[in-house]
């Protein structure tokens, strides 16, 4: 017997199931379960969505760069994924992101300023969850996916599921998380419950340095069927396939009939973090072969076809130029965390010993200025 | 927070009673508090603590749970952000472990990363302790890591009527608590007469002058035997809550008899027991006329049940330890 | 949607897949994978371990109730899925047990006797693992199946996996313990690595009161597909077929060529401890239906129909009385453990603070002779 | 207990490096040696600690694990029953939880609970302390959950020589270790010369008559910059080891001196500091000049990066210490 199971060669070739409506080369093909019954205009929306959200994730690269933010989770790659599934959803639901969800974030409507505040260290999360149906991100692998189905319990027994216009819950994860035990005791309560969640997990070929081949033998989105409900691979690349398999994935769940896991196959093109050096240990040629099956590329590609003039992809190129203008504007402005406040939110109901050490620190504080 | 029932059904009833008669309060009071656990529902629990409560309130509000405590806390964490109120049973003390990353890192912190937006009204219950003779993990004091944890608020209770009281307070609370339940003590009668003081107040449960004997939970009730059956005239102060630590009333006890003894079931090193001589040795460092002391269980892992009458603490080594007190 | 998935009438019927080579009637059947390929006289002694661990077990109900033992998990029910898998096993192999596996102790080789001690609340397991390829009983449910699978990375490491005569690891588990994390991550890691461990679960419908149909909506040997390696329902309370299908994918794990799932289809017949009172959760009918499929009485009918003579039943019945009083004996006879010897096992090289805790607990004992 | 290199490799290196060269070693010396963690392979871990120790000794020996803590420790713990000396590096601190109950029900218990039989020679690597600016889960100090826990050794290296030795040292103990170390001091060079200490040993890295600085890990440091900056004669103790205590060489220090203030970046409540400050007190209660005090954390969740210098315990606030305990 060999050890040779880490081999990142033993990378797992695409399924011949996996899902695709729009081809790398920005054709539409047919599938025999999904349609993504977009219009024109829809298209045109996405395709403004996955640059917009390419270029928040440029500006928190290049604030990185610059000192400004402490560190930066590139989604680079994975805007396809990430709208497709976003704008899938219904202002009802409730998405679960980890720590690189800001695609999705954008589809949700958290201004993506407040994104930053967790990477610069002024908070942990800048935005207010039940507003946006869009929780704060998770760091700790895995641990959110429990809360996704914890949620969709309460949805559950609010009654609000189980109708055309029902309330589903999407739970991210990556093909690295799919080895946290958490992430699979919540396939197991979402099987068993028949929770109204839709698992999706970004396959992004690495966690970190680590090659999917190293967390799984079999493809991911086979996982559940050992849980008891469907599972489907999507090509994460293409916008309208990840958009129909998850919008059919959600109105099922909203309806009542039960959990998916959608395997969303992707790639992250940037680094793990600004702080990763992937050069140690992925081939370059790897990198270009996805880049070749770029997902705003083969939009654009589609909607040149289709008649969409060179004004619309100035427009949008301009609102990006703006947006990022905002951004870093706005990054560069942000205040500092008050020291004192951050005893307030401990609890609900303060307690005296927090009362004690905020107190003896101002008094410290004061000290400095006497 | 919402309103605790401050009526008490009158009669003797035993502490797991007491506590099946606060979370049934619970349970009427709001429509959502949701009980979860492993095998709490048609079974009552191991303990029979939610006895009868799945039949009177549904499978949906009194879930019998997969067996994985990440995923009952986990989950309960999800239906707090829906706006629910989930009480969770951890069948012993011993297997609360494998979900201490979801109460450490995601229950204790999710107010406070969110500064203020989410709240987690979650109340983990945990029949903890030893004393009964049981297998491995089944005996296990934990608080030590949860009194550790910021975020976090730990409560135990040590009469019938308290645990009636202190329950409903724990999941009336907008603050995650950790509620611990001494198991030995589950078939301890008394009264359910009213309580005065908050969830977070200690109480002096016997006057004395000599030396203060401080202890929560199940050792509650061995400090008042050993009070009982000393010539001295010892103090009794229950503790009740740990975290936070109502150190006012510690400290007037303590300046009053001038000495200290802590006693916990946890092993000694870094047990409550270490904060409490630390705090009380600042506050009262020209008045105590000896160190505080602990009596505590050793740092073992738990021992076989035919050894815990020798890691536990009792009377007789809580009386030597005053000995050893005065001695200063 | 309703919320019914609690309900216990939802217990999934038997699956057509399930390996079967005798009937509870007690005739053999063939089966197109397995064969069992055992002599008379193979069934013989498989016949004397079902006895003989029945016997322990009644031994270890019947010393609880007369208060020699704090607690016992009776294994009543489930002899032939033990004791198969047990008597697959090879001298080399290593189990990993639960807290109910005293039958699948008898075939290692371990003394009943040293069973009692967790049980009686002198130890916390008598045995010596390395002694009878036997791991200490484990409690926190599923912990003990990433302790197999690392064992068997250490077997793979010694160069004692890929061939006939290998080292294979049985893993042990609960259809209740499959829901914890720790489980899942553990066929994660054997999938992954292709390590050599036969993940043995045995399905005895409950978890306490919780019946499987609270764990899973499809049959549990379907989880294993999902984690990229084979899996199989055998009938546990066949012997023949439960030493077939474990034997099978033991010589597989040794082989090198990864782990397998066997889900043993069985049923605990008493209750969950002697502290437990079933008759609050289930049906007297399911028992009764169960006992129809009793794992001692097939065995003996086809050895009766095949020729074995009642002297061969009479020795055995004897051979279990005489283990019976032996037990009894030595149960009442062990000695509590010593209060000072403890502070000696924590660690190899011992430490100041517990010599100081040790002799201050001496001299506190010392002083109530004095 | 195999053997640890005595000799050094000479010059000045960095702390990162120099544990990189302890693993290194420990490899060398012992074929049953095992590397395992999350992306410590062919990257070398995220702090480069493994750095090129794949390629040296091959995959089956630094193995990259499957994302899942629970199964680094869980598998670590089968593969120590085998025989082997499984080193984890957990990748950062706040990712130790998940793995919580292999660490504390299982790796601390299986010596005890075999009465011997089974030897656990595990080291968990673990990245620990804020500092660095990081986003939350990656500043933590757990120290306390494990120091409370029976069973375990823990210790914290604070130099490039002591962290080149410690490392050794844990690897090749046949108890169970949990390695703190400093993140924010990876980058700290020093020299690597010969470490007189057993792993279990305190030092005095600074003598001092006026007041005992107690720390460890990250700590140590700041201490020293405060004992420079200081117009007292203060005493600087690197504890190296948590648990055990090395009280012997505390107590001696804290006799001379009469003061003392421990200092960490954990929590302050049930923090080390609490056992400390209870175990001084009952040793020298009456030698004491003022109580045991303690600059720590605050009692809150790992605050964002941009508050991290007010959380932290820097020189000012240990100096402020310092000035509290000469007023008593
Ligand atoms: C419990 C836990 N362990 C380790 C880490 C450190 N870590 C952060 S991201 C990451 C890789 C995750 O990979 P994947 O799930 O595929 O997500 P991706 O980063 O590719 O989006 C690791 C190991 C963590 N955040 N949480
Ligand atoms: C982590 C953990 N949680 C809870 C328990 C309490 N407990 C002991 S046995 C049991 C049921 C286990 O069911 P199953 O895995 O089917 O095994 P069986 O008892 O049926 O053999 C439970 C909940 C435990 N031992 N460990
Ligand atoms: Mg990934
Ligand atoms: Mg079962």
């Amino acid at each position: 017997m060999t050890l040779s199971s880490l081999d990142p060669s033993l990378a797992l070739p695409p399924d011949p199931s996996l899902v695709q409506l729009l081809t790398p080369d920005g054709r539409r093909v047919t599938h025999p379960d999904y349609a993504d019954g977009l219009s024109a205009d829809d298209v045109r929306g996405l395709y403004r969505d996955l640059v917009l959200s390419r270029r928040i994730d440029a500006e928190g690269t290049a604030l990185t760069r610059q000192g400004e933010l402490g560190l930066w989770a590139p989604l680079v790659g994975q805007e396809a994924a990430q709208v497709g599934a976003g704008r899938a959803m219904r202002p009802q639901d409730m998405a679960f992101p980890t720590y690189r969800e800001h695609g999705l974030a954008w589809t949700r409507g958290v201004d993506p300023v407040s994104l930053l505040g967790l990477f610069r260290g002024g908070d942990h999360g800048g935005w207010d969850p039940a507003e946006h149906g869009f929780a704060l991100y998770a760091i700790v692998l895995g641990a959110q996916t429990l809360h996704a189905v914890g949620y969709a319990m309460g949805a559950v027994r609010d009654g609000a599921v189980g109708r055309e216009d029902g309330t589903a819950v999407l739970a991210c994860f990556g093909d690295g998380a799919s080895s946290q035990g958490d992430v699979n005791e919540a396939l197991v309560w979402a099987g068993v419950q028949r929770s109204p969640v839709v698992f999706l997990c970004q396959n992004n070929q690495w966690g970190i340095s680590t090659p999917t081949s190293a967390q799984t033998r079999t493809p991911l989105y086979h996982r559940a069927e050992g849980f008891g409900f469907p599972g489907v691979r999507v090509d994460g690349n293409d916008v309208l396939a990840t958009y129909a398999v998850v919008r059919d994935a959600l109105d099922r769940a909203r309806r009542g009939d039960g959990p998916t896991l959608v395997e969303a196959w992707t790639y992250r093109v940037g680094p793990h973090t600004t702080s990763d050096d992937p050069g140690r240990y992925r081939p370059a040629d790897e990198v270009e072969s996805w880049r070749a099956r770029d997902p705003l590329a083969r939009v654009r590609l589609l909607l040149e076809r289709e008649g969409t003039g060179p004004e619309f992809f100035a427009e949008v190129d301009a609102e990006a130029d703006d947006l990022a203008a905002r951004i870093r504007k706005a990054c560069v402005e942000m205040p500092d965390p008050d020291p004192l406040e951050a005893f307030d939110h401990v609890f609900v109901e303060q307690t005296p010993e927090l009362v004690r050490q905020r107190d003896e620190h101002a008094a410290y504080l004061a000290g400095f200025d006497a | 927070m919402t309103a605790v029932a401050t009526e008490v059904a009158t009669g003797t009833v035993t502490l797991a009673k007491a506590l099946n008669l606060g979370l049934d309060a619970a349970l009427a009071a709001d429509p959502r508090v949701v009980l979860m656990g492993e095998d709490i529902g048609q079974l009552g629990g191991v303990f029979r603590v939610t006895d009868g409560l799945q039949e009177r309130y549904g499978a949906d509000r009194v879930v019998d749970t997969p067996l994985g405590e990440s995923g009952i806390v986990g989950t309960a964490i999800g239906l707090a952000m829906r706006g629910y109120r989930p009480v969770c049973e951890i069948q012993f003390d011993g297997f609360v472990y494998p979900a201490f990353d979801q109460i450490v890192s995601q229950l204790a912190k999710l107010h406070f990363r969110s500064r203020g937006r989410v709240r987690m009204p979650v109340t983990i219950r945990i029949p903890y302790g030893g004393g009964i003779g049981a297998v491995e993990h089944h005996s296990e004091s934990p608080e030590a890591y949860f009194v550790h944890t910021a975020g976090l608020k730990v409560v135990s209770c040590a009469t019938p009527a308290d645990a009636h009281v202190m329950v409903q307070q724990a999941v009336a609370s907008d603050d995650p608590v950790v509620l611990l339940e001494p198991k030995r003590r589950y078939w301890d009668k008394g009264e359910l007469t009213p309580v005065q003081e908050s969830l977070w107040q200690a109480r002096v449960v016997r006057p004395g002058t000599d030396c203060t004997l401080l202890a929560y939970g199940p050792m509650v009730r061995t400090c008042l035997d050993a009070a009982t059956a000393s010539e001295l005239d010892l103090e009794v102060v229950d503790l009740r809550s740990l975290s936070p630590l109502d150190l006012d009333t510690v400290v007037q006890s303590v300046r009053r008899t001038g000495r200290c003894v802590v006693v916990h079931e946890a092993s000694r090193t870094l047990g409550t027991g270490a904060e409490l001589a630390a705090r009380l040795t600042e506050e009262l460092f020209y008045e105590l006329e000896a160190p505080v002391l602990r009596v505590t269980g050793f740092d073992l892992p738990y021992p076989p049940a035919r050894m815990e009458e020798h890691h536990l603490p009792d009377l007789d080594r809580v009386l030597h330890a005053v000995d050893r007190a005065m001695g200063f």
